[in-house]
């Protein structure tokens, strides 16, 4: 489980990002939630990425699922960005 | 972490071993493995043969629908040509598209899968293999006789999309509609069952010591695909649904005028639509990632960063479906963050083609024949994601949306990024199936035509489309200023298409099937494990995997799998069988028995093309026998598998001993179960988003739903459901012996909750009256059918419980039969609560 | 750079891009200025003639129209009585549609070369 | 001029409808346009050329490319800026070009997408029907005109390339979209979202008038029409014309087909397809069916020459 969280983890804040964003503009609009979520799932990136540098790897297979969840929170960051700045420019 | 499972990985060093293996061995494997004669060959399952029958049905429905592609070009050469009527032209461009997208390019990847996975994961045979050939036999029935819709003219005319209104009955009431929507009902069945298959497969049955980061980027690629159709045709399956019920029981889902939506329609096709076409580039980029660094001849770079961009494609298409919609007036907050993600999932595309770039920087690339078209195909669906870019912008997407500058985008996208992949793959992959490989020298005609045809063919449609040329237009008129260019496509098309030809040809003189051995074998030099010498049977042994080039690494790896030097060198059950591994670092876990060629996989397969087909031209009779010998036929394929057998523990290789039985969590049958699971509970998912979706866009037509309190007692009946079977695994754990009591009982329950639900519901609502009655009713009907299904498998957990074989250590009926009706119990208690919170 | 391989394609596909490519052009100035005119009037809604859409059938088919006997049944098949019956065709079944001599004696020229 | 404003003659041709914008809600998004071919055209090429040299290259510069670095600028760095500059322009021009609701005294027209034609209502202060038209949008140059797009049938998408992007019609919605041409003329647009049948013949012309003229046209729609007497009226309202089709004056009121009280006006037939002429009009009653095929208009052919001559007189005399 804790391999498959390092790996998918920035995806996994991708995932509550987008989708939240969907459900508060289909049911709920409001830039204000919006803002919010997007600035929580911000810090939730910022978090993984800490999380994993501070990570010790030993094993070929922990260094690897370790660069590869933290390239992932990197993009993760950058999407979560772009799909917070329609709201932010508005 | 050391180890996953508790296995020592040092008892690796043990392999190879060095004593002689004794020859009759290989004889038994040989005999276990036999190859099929004459009607055999409809009951096979091995791998190796529905493969290629899989492979070659998806690679004929890829021609029929380029035919198709050529009329609508000659139809299209000059304005105002009458080659092909308006009715007939509709048709037509409905089923390019339709056959193109669902009978060619998902079952083509699906079938690579199928074909190449066990042996690139040096496994004997993928973990079900008579599900693999259910899912090959039903696609291939019901897609022929789909396509043969278009010779009676009963084809479907409403666009691959099937927009309502025009789709339902008042404004299409023809049969050719059900067709589409019927049809596609058992590919999408195939599809699921493929997917469960490969998600499976590649998590569990990889040769030892394979972990995650050893894995062929293929499987890679296999398992996002897969596990992106689950979570993406589960919409569609649910649209056609709505769209049929609304057909035939005047169910207004999409009807406007009555509280139904036809926008609804088109998030949920594009929720399944949008993933689809990554769907489709994923296993074939997959397929990139395995070709280039054999024509480098380097290792592949990135290969991490590979992995992270389909990781980050199977999230992140899911986050773009609304770019299909920018010009349906969405407010400009969501058009806004699905443009934004529109542009994020171009990342891991760039990725993914800067990687093999890198890679044949760093190597010495060759211009052989799958050469040849990976290059072909990087120029190409680059061009296509730039273009991609472009209209995911919203202002220029809503004067490039819905014209031909779309056209042109799609089809350099989806050529470049999976039929020139695909041609790649086959020039490659063919040697390994075949004892004579393709001409090198055709080859390089077939590339020249198909490259150059491609091109002349789409590029002047990017400009058609910016002089105003809409989509789906049978003709147009002269003046207009379009007629020269789409002149030219016309020619570039058939270039392409005579460029195909070639390839045929060359595959006509050259393909000589020879699953079995004493194939061309790995005429390009590749690293990877499917070019170790195989039989019928697979590898003689499964070896240990270091790197993730063995063959390469290791230059006396092929002739060690020979002689038996690695893992199951034998039959260790005298059945066919493979090791079962852990998902993270494929640590030996227990042998697999595996059923052998079975009649009944086809059996079920014909009668459920047949049940849909019988519910398209409405012979309701015959659907419901066909629905019944379907479901005999499976119970029968069923009966013959979990028996038990003589050895518990059997040593599979150096004195490793693995239990040859796995019941719970572990088991490849849970792992199946619980991905089903997923399926059903998307599908309800996606019905519950329906009502609320109705609820949020056609307020004024909402009456407030039942109350919740008068609900209660269901859901709570519901929640003991749920209970009961959580009570049946641990009344087996601790060794009761009515333990199966509970379940059952659960299992009966189940249906009378809902139909106590539906009663209280029908004197609120009538399905027919409002969209929200629809949605209500659609919900309460997928419970119904979950709860249906829990009855049969009561039934056949009973039946095995009477004739006893469900004892203390194989009780993996139970266990499923638990997942599934404590499962249905939980949806059913969702959805209790769900339709009394919408509105309330 | 890329802007001008931009350029120079959509100015090579530009210049493919002109009306005399249209299909089964007919030779001679005069007929290929009588069936463009005969498209802006619209003459097919009635008439079949090659080249031109629609293909009406409301009124006779207009190919191989050299070889009438008759106009209408009433003048002989000369292209000077054909532009004069365009221009004015009262008391036949053709409603007289206003056009400019110039232009009847193109469409006379062009569906004498039919 | 009128005769040869069919649909073809207004929206194809060269320059790229697209790329020559007439008004300030289509020429913001040929600048984006440009820019997107231009710079799309550029990274294209750097791709190539990246590939050129990992093929050909000096194995110095081969080496140089062959690492992580190339993947991380590549796929993502370069994108990553490249895009973020674009998503906000996108963004920006998406809010200043999204039609979200009428603003005071602002020209106002109701727009209906039908299977296979367009239903055109000017409408009032009030929101009231002023003038019933068919397939032609007449607009004022220089001011911008707020459409209410409609579907009464199917999904329609309304799309004028030179002075807007398309926006669809979608049954149950009202969507906005703001046009403004700058320059008199006529400005073609074609269904772009598909609606069976005909999809493909369901044309219409954007008419724009200087001040002068538009009020002329107005004042036109507006007068009551003049008494008509004759064969043609007979026979309109006898033959059953009436029952699908309206001429304001006279009995005839049927709502299922275009308002016909000034057709013999119109710059075309057929939703943008034909010339309008009392030839054209005369194949079009006895004929549609050959001509559009599957339109909702049936032949009539059991008019005499004589008669159909007199109706189509009759509707080239509306003007």
């Amino acid at each position: 489980m804790k391999s498959w969280l390092i790996l998918l983890g920035g995806f996994i804040v991708w995932t509550v990002h987008f989708f939240g964003l969907y459900l508060i503009a289909e049911f709920a609009p409001s830039a204000t939630l919006v803002i919010a979520l997007t600035i929580l799932c911000i810090i939730a990136d910022l978090w993984l990425l800490r999380w994993l540098r501070a990570m010790a790897c030993s094993e070929a297979f922990a260094q690897w699922r370790r660069s590869v969840g933290m390239a992932g929170a990197v993009l993760s960051l950058l999407a979560v960005l772009w799909q917070g700045l329609p709201v932010m420019l508005a | 972490m050391r180890s996953e499972t508790g296995f020592d990985p040092d008892l690796y060093q043990r392999f190879p071993t060095q004593e002689e293996r004794p020859a009759e061995e290989e004889e038994e494997l040989r005999r276990i493995w036999c190859a099929p004669h004459g009607w055999e060959y409809l009951t096979v399952v091995n791998n190796n043969y529905v493969g290629i029958f899989y492979l070659g049905t998806a690679f004929l429905f890829f021609l029929l629908a380029g035919v198709l592609a050529l009329l609508m070009r000659v139809q299209l050469a000059a304005p105002l040509m009458e080659v092909l009527p308006q009715a007939t032209y509709n048709q037509v461009f409905t089923m390019h598209g339709t056959v193109m997208m669902f009978l060619f390019a998902v079952p083509m990847v699906e079938a690579a899968g199928v074909l190449l996975l066990p042996q690139m994961l040096a496994a004997r045979d993928l973990p079900f293999p008579r599900l693999s050939a259910y899912a090959f036999w039903a696609y291939a029935v019901g897609g022929l006789a789909f396509f043969a819709s278009l010779f009676v003219g009963l084809a479907p005319d409403g666009g691959w999309f099937m927009y309502p209104p025009y789709t339902s009955k008042a404004y299409s009431p023809g049969i050719n509609a059900d067709f589409w929507l019927l049809g596609i009902g058992f590919i999408e069945i195939s599809a699921i069952a493929g997917a469960i298959e490969i998600i499976v497969g590649v998590l569990r049955t990889r040769a030892p010591g394979m972990s995650l980061d050893k894995m062929p980027i293929f499987a890679w690629a296999m398992l996002v695909f897969a596990v992106m159709i689950i979570i993406a045709f589960p919409s569609v399956i649910l649209a056609t649904l709505l769209l049929e019920i609304e057909r035939a029981f005047n169910w207004p889902f999409f009807d406007a005028a009555r509280g139904g939506d036809p926008v609804l329609w088109q998030h949920l096709f594009w929720f399944f639509g949008h993933p689809e076409v990554y769907i489709i580039f994923l296993p074939a980029a997959g397929m990139m990632s395995m070709i280039v660094p054999t024509v480098a001849k380097a290792e592949l770079v990135g290969y991490r960063l590979i992995v992270l961009a389909m990781i980050a494609t199977g999230f992140i298409s899911f986050g773009v479906w609304a770019h299909h919609m920018f010009t349906v007036g969405l407010p400009p907050m969501t058009t806004g963050f699905f443009s934004a993600a529109s542009m994020a999932v171009s990342l891991p595309a760039g990725i993914q083609v800067f990687s093999w770039i890198a890679t044949l920087a760093i190597g010495r690339p060759r211009f052989n024949a799958p050469g040849l078209f990976v290059l072909g195909s990087i120029v190409i669906f680059v061009t296509g994601g730039l273009t991609g870019v472009m209209v995911a912008l919203v202002p220029f997407d809503w004067q490039a949306h819905d014209t031909y500058f779309i056209v042109a985008h799609l089809h350099y996208v989806l050529i470049g990024g999976m039929v020139f992949p695909l041609f790649a793959a086959m020039y490659y992959w063919i040697p390994m199936v075949s004892s004579r490989a393709m001409s090198e020298r055709l080859a390089k005609w077939v590339f020249g035509l198909m490259f150059t045809g491609m091109n002349v063919a789409f590029m002047p449609m990017h400009l058609a489309g910016l002089m105003g040329m809409p989509r789906r237009v049978y003709t147009y008129l002269p003046g207009s200023g379009w007629d020269m260019l789409n002149l030219i496509s016309t020619v570039g098309a058939f270039l392409f298409a005579f460029g195909v030809l070639l390839f045929l040809i060359d595959l006509a003189r050259n393909f000589r099937m020879a699953p079995g051995g004493g194939n061309a074998g790995n005429v390009y030099g590749a690293g990877s494990l499917e070019w170790l010498p195989t039989e019928l049977y697979s590898t003689r042994s499964i070896p240990v995997v270091k790197s993730r080039e063995p063959l390469w690494d290791d230059p006396k790896i092929s002739d060690n799998v020979e002689q038996g030097r690695y893992f199951l060198p034998r039959s260790a059950t005298g059945l066919r069988e493979t090791i079962v591994t852990s998902p993270l670092l494929a640590e030996p876990q227990y042998v697999q028995i595996m059923p052998g060629p079975s009649v009944w996989p086809l059996v079920a397969a014909i009668f459920t093309a047949f049940f849909f087909l019988a519910l398209t031209v409405q012979a309701y009779m015959f659907g419901l026998a066909s629905g019944v010998i379907t479901v005999m036929a499976m119970l029968r394929w069923l009966s013959e598998t979990d028996r038990p057998i003589a050895q518990d523990e059997v040593d599979i290789g150096a004195g490793i001993m693995v239990p040859t039985y796995m019941t719970g969590p572990r088991s490849h049958g849970w792992w199946a179960m619980v991905i089903l699971m997923i399926v059903m509970a998307m599908i309800s998912a996606m019905a519950m988003f329906g009502l609320a979706f109705l609820w949020s866009n056609q307020p004024t037509f909402w009456t407030p739903p039942a109350l919740l309190g008068e609900g209660a007692p269901i859901a709570l009946g519901y929640g003991l459901v749920v209970a009961a079977a959580v009570s049946s695994r641990w009344l087996h754990r601790i060794g009761n012996n009515w333990a199966v009591a509970p379940v059952l009982l659960a299992g009966l329950a189940a249906p009378l909750l809902t139909w106590l639900d539906i009663r209280m519901w029908s004197a609120v609502l009538a399905p027919d009256a409002s969209g929200q009655g629809a949605a209500v009713f659609a919900i309460l009907s997928l419970q119904g059918t979950v709860a249906a299904i829990g009855i049969l498998f009561a039934a056949y957990l009973g039946w095995r419980a009477l004739r006893g074989l469900i004892t203390p250590t194989r009780n993996s009926t139970l266990d499923l039969a638990c997942l599934f009706i404590g499962y249905c119990g939980a949806q059913g208690l969702v959805g209790t609560i769900f339709t009394r919170a919408v509105g309330a | 750079m890329g802007a001008r391989i931009l350029l120079t394609a959509v100015l090579l596909l530009a210049a493919c891009d002109k009306p005399e490519i249209a299909p089964n052009a007919t030779g001679g100035e005069a007929a290929a200025r009588g069936k463009t005119a005969a498209e802006r009037l619209g003459c097919g809604a009635c008439h079949a003639m090659s080249g031109i859409w629609p293909q009406g059938t409301t009124g006779p088919s207009l190919e191989r129209f050299a070889q009438r006997g008759m106009i209408a049944g009433r003048y002989p098949n000369r292209p000077d009585n054909l532009a004069a019956f365009l221009r004015n065709s009262s008391g036949t079944a053709m409603p007289t549609v206003t056009m400019t001599a110039a232009q009847a004696d193109d469409i006379a020229a062009f569906l004498h070369e039919q | 001029m009128s005769n040869s404003a069919t649909l073809k003659a207004a929206l194809g041709g060269w320059p790229p409808a697209v790329l020559d914008p007439a008004g300030p809600y289509a020429e913001p998004i040929t600048r984006l346009a440009w820019a997107l071919l231009l710079g799309g055209t550029a990274v294209l090429l750097i791709v190539l050329a990246a590939l050129a040299v990992a093929l050909w290259g000096k194995p110095a510069l081969r080496k140089r490319l062959g690492g992580d670095r190339t993947i991380w600028i590549g796929g993502v760095v370069f994108p990553g800026v490249v895009l973020t500059a674009l998503l906000v322009w996108g963004l920006w021009l998406t809010g200043s070009l999204q039609a979200t609701a009428a603003r005071a005294g602002e020209m106002r027209v109701r727009v209906t997408g039908e299977m296979w034609w367009w239903r055109v209502t000017y409408l009032g202060e009030r929101g009231e029907t002023v003038i019933r038209d068919a397939n032609e949008l007449h607009v004022p140059v220089g001011q911008p005109v707020l459409l209410e797009l409609e579907s009464a049938d199917v999904l329609h998408s309304f799309w004028v390339p030179r002075l807007a992007g398309k926006m669809d019609m979608i049954p149950g919605r009202r969507n906005l979209l703001r046009i403004r041409a700058e320059q008199p003329g006529t400005y073609g647009g074609q269904c772009a979202e598909y609606c069976g049948g005909a999809h493909a013949l369901m044309g219409f012309v954007v008419v724009a008038h200087t001040p002068e003229s538009f009020a002329r046209w107005r004042a036109e729609r507006l007068a009551p029409p003049p008494p008509v007497s004759g064969r043609g009226p007979e026979l309109f309202l006898a033959s059953g014309c009436a029952g699908c089709h309206a001429i304001r004056g006279t009995p005839a009121n049927g709502t299922a087909g275009p308002d016909l009280t000034h057709v013999g006006a119109r710059r075309s037939l057929g939703a943008g397809i034909l010339p309008n002429n009392r030839g054209t009009l005369a194949g079009w009653i006895a004929d549609s069916q050959t001509i559009k095929p599957g339109n909702r208009m049936p032949n009539y052919k059991q008019f005499s020459p004589d008669d159909l001559n007199a109706l189509a007189a009759y509707m080239e005399s509306l003007k």
